[in-house]
């Protein structure tokens, strides 16, 4: 299974990579940027009996090691991805996008 | 990409030959030689091993000219005897130190490029039984302020000084010198030289010579994976960004930071035979140097080489550039006890060979032979003499006539800008990045001339010794005149170190050059080489180790010719180590040694008058040479409160930062800087002759500015007689304002705010 | 006295934390390593120290992973005991991550990695880390740190300040708190703090690198100084 | 709008921190990791005049400054979030898992 695991800072943390980056974007030129939030994003590749089986594992990863609850929540969705799939999927949004 | 078969033979398209960077007269020499035509992995193998940046096809006669400067009785391992050489500090204790460049993949990455660049000088450093105890970077860059590549520079500069940075700081290794300069002639093809200095207990030095017929050949470390395929061959022709894309190598100094401790905790152990690190051409040259150094053979199987990703062929295993591995031989049997430690440190480890007695590097694919090649066939590219001849364009430059020169109408003024320029400018911006304190050795940090570093342990009952290093190197110079250019590179390295009363004991050096196919740049190879022979040899400070880096061209002209000289020194006592700053108010201020009419090549010239041009200052050997045998001399002697060379920006430049503070430390550090200290100097006499921007800005060589109490001033007139070296007496230390009448007379608070945040300014 | 300090892979000030105390202080000081397990890996010392450095490269979150390695359970087990626990730059992000201490660590301001020397306002004199030091007394001390912006949401601050849990604070030299002090941001310019029990101290700047003369300065040897006689008296 | 932008190193270019992380997973005890990408994950709120303008500008966004495109690839979703509604969303996400 592959977990996609979102961690962001709380509100109310001040975040200085989020605003140094948002100060980067409006110097090139991009006014319309209000705000920027920087997170982590993870993709945990597990081997679990069912998707309830690796919520639960992903779940006490987060709150154990994955995330500072002081400072950071989390969330996630669990894909039966076989990881190619989804590496696939990635590329194509890029290529459309591109 | 070509998978081995061997010993099919292959019929190579010149697209395959190009692949490799091997000519089609390099092909049949391999076929010659080898009695048969090589497969695919064979063609990779020897691509990579005859590289220039493992083969040194055509540096390899000019480097053998360093042989001839005397050894003395210091140095333990010279100059491509193994991973980096090895000096005598006394105690037992041996100094291993390198640099090395890494600038196509930092011209690529710059980030990545810099970290693994350091990633690899360190490997080279406790590979031979050293912990690494210092890092220092020589860096170039185009102009931070260039009106159409400014924004693209100042990207590389902040992605190098993260890159070093990253990887020093996490490894815990302390950055203590180096140096930042900006020319156009840089700005498509960025510098990044990396040194690393480390200790060893002589008794425990470690070899990469494979020895013993069926001993285990481990590879530890990192898995393997496609990282910086062709690394080695594509450092070694035009154009880095056509070439990298795509093969960008991700550093871990965790990992690394865990081969040292894992690979220094072996040092002891009666079963360890040799260390090699895995730099470019990976397993290829790893491979092949412990073969051939060890006068032995090795025989490995690809299928035992853990990897990353699936499907890798042998060719791409051999020739991966993946960091962090590292090769260890062990008697046999006792592999097991070799795993044991590293799986102690958390480090992957797989027997992936033996060392044979046939003379051969075989690489097996699960038992079948895909490649079958004599060692000395890698390891003896042909070499390449060429026919050197100077750009006349560069004649007509050095031959300008500068007398006509106008005169700036307020001196004091240049001097102000000349503190803000990029590479006068102090570069705190830079250093104040690198963790300069973790060790507890660090004496004198970044911000003075040499650093100064104590060696825990040493001097028996008696006060603690100490080592100083720096590195310098001035492509400016070396572009109107390679030979003068290279004798001042070594020259103001070692008196970097002479300045804080240590004895250099040898050097270490990195000759960045464009494309040696073209005579003009072949000629400016030569000479440089020339001009740091002499100043080793008057010197005493013989090239132990070193890394040539060629082909560093974008749009077809060559950078400046820019060797960069890393000189390590010792001091006996190191409470005796001087500062580069004025520590008291009231003290005489002098100047050791003499100024000319030397204005060419000056950063002055080229920041105030749009020049490079004129003539270099003229470096006279004997008088450099006693020059800093009385800086060490009254140094030793207690006589000195402060001692700071004259380079960039001349004179004035030198006194204003010798103004910045107590400390050794940083001056411009506000935690470092203390109460700052004014200067009130007048002119001697005997310079009245000379052009008034000449004396303040022109930079005669072999020149130091120096601090002491009125007391012992006639002390030091005497030493300087017994030297030989003229004196003068420039004035006092104190006040709040620079002043060298009657010429200028500036603020001091003013002169330092510029010197200390201009750099940080261009930099946003 | 007996010292214990600490060694996860990717600690980088081991040596240099050992050096002070062992050579400097005169004291006894073990290595142990971080795999030890049990409750028992630290019987029978007096202080723990975790050292600087980039445990586990300080990848994921500065200090995260090494706050679940195995020995940890024994270093809380002695601070629960009222045992002596002192974090060190990366030592004091794995308090930090232990819960040991409250609050988190962020990215410098500058979003750099500094280092420089610093000055620090002594706020707790009484600690047993800091009893030789005066009240008030500002130190020169080295930092090293790209992530050292201490960060409490504003009610766990209000409680540390009113519990007087704040040791350390970057200062100007004259000892003003004001923002150019402060290196990296970190809020009230709080550079060390202790727990409430006050066994447990954590720090941003390096002691152990201002504990000698020729290392230009030596205001770190208060902290070992209140150490040892605190652990006398005992 | 808001810009949810994540991203991941290009395959097979080596990841240590995702090593370290599944290193600290299983030393936590969960043996089931088999791997772990570590990304990041940026939300940009911009204002701008619809969808196809909001990823026109953000595409230009990713690939002059958000990703390094020497070692890493992006993707991003554009939606007409109002912020709250997103927080609002993970926060819940977070709350039933937990
Ligand atoms: N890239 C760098 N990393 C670390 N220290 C640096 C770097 N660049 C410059 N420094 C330090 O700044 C000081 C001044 O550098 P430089 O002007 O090159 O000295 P000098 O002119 O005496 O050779 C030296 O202590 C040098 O080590
Ligand atoms: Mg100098």
């Amino acid at each position: 299974m592959l977990a996609r695991i979102h961690v962001t800072l709380k509100p109310g943390v001040n975040d200085p990579q989020g605003l140094a980056i948002a100060g980067g974007l409006r110097q090139l030129g991009f006014a319309g940027v209000e705000g920027v939030r920087a997170g982590r994003f993870l993709e945990v590749r597990l081997d679990a009996a069912d998707e309830r089986a690796a919520a639960r594992a992903v779940e006490a990863m987060c709150q154990r090691l994955l995330a500072n609850p002081v400072i950071e929540r989390y969330a996630y969705e669990i894909t039966d991805g076989d990881p190619e799939a989804v590496e696939a999927a990635i590329a194509e949004t890029v290529e459309e996008e591109a | 990409m070509a998978t081995g078969t061997a010993p099919t033979p292959l019929d190579v398209t010149d697209a395959q030959l190009r692949e490799v960077a091997l000519s089609r007269a390099e092909y049949d020499q391999i076929c010659d030689r080898l009695g048969r035509k090589p497969n695919a992995v064979e063609l990779g193998m020897c691509g990579a091993m005859w590289s220039e940046h493992c083969g040194y096809k055509n540096s390899k006669p000019l480097l053998r000219r360093f042989g001839a400067v005397p050894a003395g009785e210091r140095v333990l391992v010279g100059a491509g005897e193994e991973n980096a050489g090895a000096v005598d500090l006394g105690d037992g204790l041996a100094a291993i130190f390198k640099i090395e460049s890494h600038n196509h993949p930092s011209a690529v990455e710059p980030f990545q490029g810099a970290a693994t660049g350091v990633g690899g000088i360190v490997r080279d450093i406790f590979t031979m039984g050293a912990r690494p105890v210092a890092i220092l970077d020589s860096l170039r860059f185009g102009p931070p302020d260039d009106p159409e590549r400014g924004a693209r520079n100042r990207y590389l500069v902040e992605g190098v000084v993260g890159g070093v940075g990253h990887y020093g700081n996490c490894i815990g290794v302390p950055n203590v010198g180096g140096e930042v300069v900006f020319a156009r002639s840089y700005s498509e093809n960025p510098l990044v030289n990396a040194m690393c200095v480390g200790l060893a207990r002589i008794d425990r030095l470690v070899s990469s010579q494979a020895k013993g017929k069926g001993n285990a050949v481990l590879l530890v470390g990192a898995d393997t994976g496609r990282d910086g395929l062709h690394g080695a061959t594509f450092a070694s022709v035009d154009d880095p960004q056509a070439s990298h894309r795509g093969v960008v190598q991700v550093g871990d100094p965790f990992r690394e930071k865990l081969l040292i401790e894992a690979c220094l905790e072996i040092l002891d152990a009666p079963w360890l035979v040799a260390m090699q690190d895995l730099g470019a051409a990976g397993l290829t040259s790893s491979t092949v140097e412990c073969a051939s150094k060890g006068g032995s053979g090795i025989e490995v199987d690809v299928a035992r080489v853990s990897r990353r990703e699936a499907g890798m062929t042998p060719y791409e295993v051999m020739l991966s550039e993946s960091q962090e591995r590292m090769l260890v031989v062990v008697l046999r049997g006792r592999e097991a006890d070799a795993q044991a430690v590293f799986a102690r440190w958390g480090l992957h480890s797989d027997v992936i060979g033996r060392v044979t007695d046939d003379g051969l590097v075989r690489i097996r694919e699960a038992g079948r032979t895909v490649a079958e090649l004599p060692h000395a066939l890698l390891t003896e590219p042909p070499l390449y003499v060429r026919e050197g001849v100077e750009d006349e364009r560069v004649r007509a430059l050095r031959e300008r006539d500068l007398a006509a020169l106008p005169l700036p109408e307020d001196l004091g003024a240049t001097l102000l800008a000349l503190l803000g320029a990029p590479n006068i400018a102090s570069k705190r911006a830079v250093y104040r990045r690198y963790d300069q304190t973790v060790q507890t050795n660090t004496v004198q940090a970044p911000g003075g001339d040499a650093a100064v570093l104590r060696l825990k342990g040493t001097g028996g009952p008696g006060p603690e010794r100490a080592m100083a290093v720096a590195t310098d190197g001035n492509g400016r110079y070396c572009y109107l005149d390679p030979r003068m250019g290279g004798r001042i590179a070594v020259a103001e390295a070692a008196r970097n170190v002479s300045c804080t009363g240590a004895t250099p004991l040898a050097a270490t050096d990195c000759l960045n050059f464009g494309n040696p196919e073209k005579p003009a740049v072949y000629y400016q190879l030569q000479q440089a080489v020339e001009g740091m022979v002499e100043a080793c040899t008057a010197l005493g400070a013989p090239v132990v180790s070193g890394n040539v880096s060629l082909y560093n061209e974008s749009g077809g002209e060559p950078i400046y010719p820019t060797p960069v000289v890393g000189v390590l020194g010792l001091l006996a006592d190191v409470r005796r180590s001087c500062p580069s700053r004025f520590q008291e108010a009231g003290d005489v201020i002098a100047l050791l040694g003499d100024t000319f009419d030397e204005l060419g090549a000056s950063e002055y010239l080229e920041q105030v008058h749009g020049l490079v041009a004129g003539r270099v200052p003229h470096l006279d050997l004997e008088r450099e040479a006693a020059v800093q045998r009385l800086v060490r001399a009254a140094a030793d002697a207690g006589l000195l409160r402060s001692a700071h060379d004259c380079s960039d920006g001349g004179l004035a430049v030198a006194l204003v930062e010798s103004c910045s503070g107590p400390f050794g430390l940083p001056a411009d550090d506000a935690a470092g800087a203390g109460p700052v200290i004014g200067a009130d100097a007048t002119v001697p006499e005997s310079w009245s002759g000379l052009r008034p921007d000449a004396v303040l800005f022109g930079e005669s060589q072999s020149r130091i500015l120096v601090s002491l109490a009125p007391e012992v001033w006639d002390a030091l007139v005497a030493l300087a007689g017994e030297h030989g070296v003229p004196l003068h007496r420039l004035g006092r230390t104190g006040g709040e304002r620079v002043r060298i009448a009657p010429l200028l007379d500036v603020p001091l608070a003013a002169a330092l705010e510029t010197h200390a945040t201009a750099l940080e300014r261009l930099l946003r | 006295m007996k010292f214990a300090v600490v060694v996860f892979p990717g600690s980088n000030c081991e040596q240099d934390t050992r050096h002070v105390l062992a050579d400097v202080a005169g004291q006894e000081a073990d290595y142990v390593w971080y795999a030890t397990a049990g409750e028992e890996a630290l019987a029978g010392y007096d202080c723990v120290v975790l050292p600087g450095g980039f445990a586990y490269g300080d990848y994921l979150r500065v200090g995260a992973i090494a706050a679940i390695a195995p020995v940890m359970e024994a270093v809380r087990a002695h601070a629960d005991a009222g045992g002596l626990v002192l974090g060190i730059c990366n030592g004091f992000q794995v308090l930090l991550e232990a819960g040991l201490l409250p609050g988190a660590i962020l990215r410098n301001r500058s979003l750099e990695f500094r280092s420089q020397w610093v000055h620090l306002r002594v706020e707790d004199a009484r600690t047993p880390f800091t009893r030789e030091y005066r009240p008030g007394q500002v130190l020169r001390v080295p930092i090293a740190h790209g992530d050292g912006n201490y960060f409490a949401d504003p009610q766990t601050l209000s409680e540390i300040e009113a519990g007087g849990q704040v040791v350390f604070r970057y200062c100007e030299p004259g000892g003003a708190v004001t923002d150019a002090g402060n290196p990296n941001g970190s809020v009230n310019a709080i550079a060390g703090l202790r727990n409430r029990r006050g066994n447990v101290l954590g720090l941003m700047p390096h002691p152990e690198r201002c504990s000698e003369p020729v290392l230009g300065g030596t205001d770190g040897l208060g902290m070992w100084r209140s150490l040892v006689s605190s652990l006398v008296e005992a």
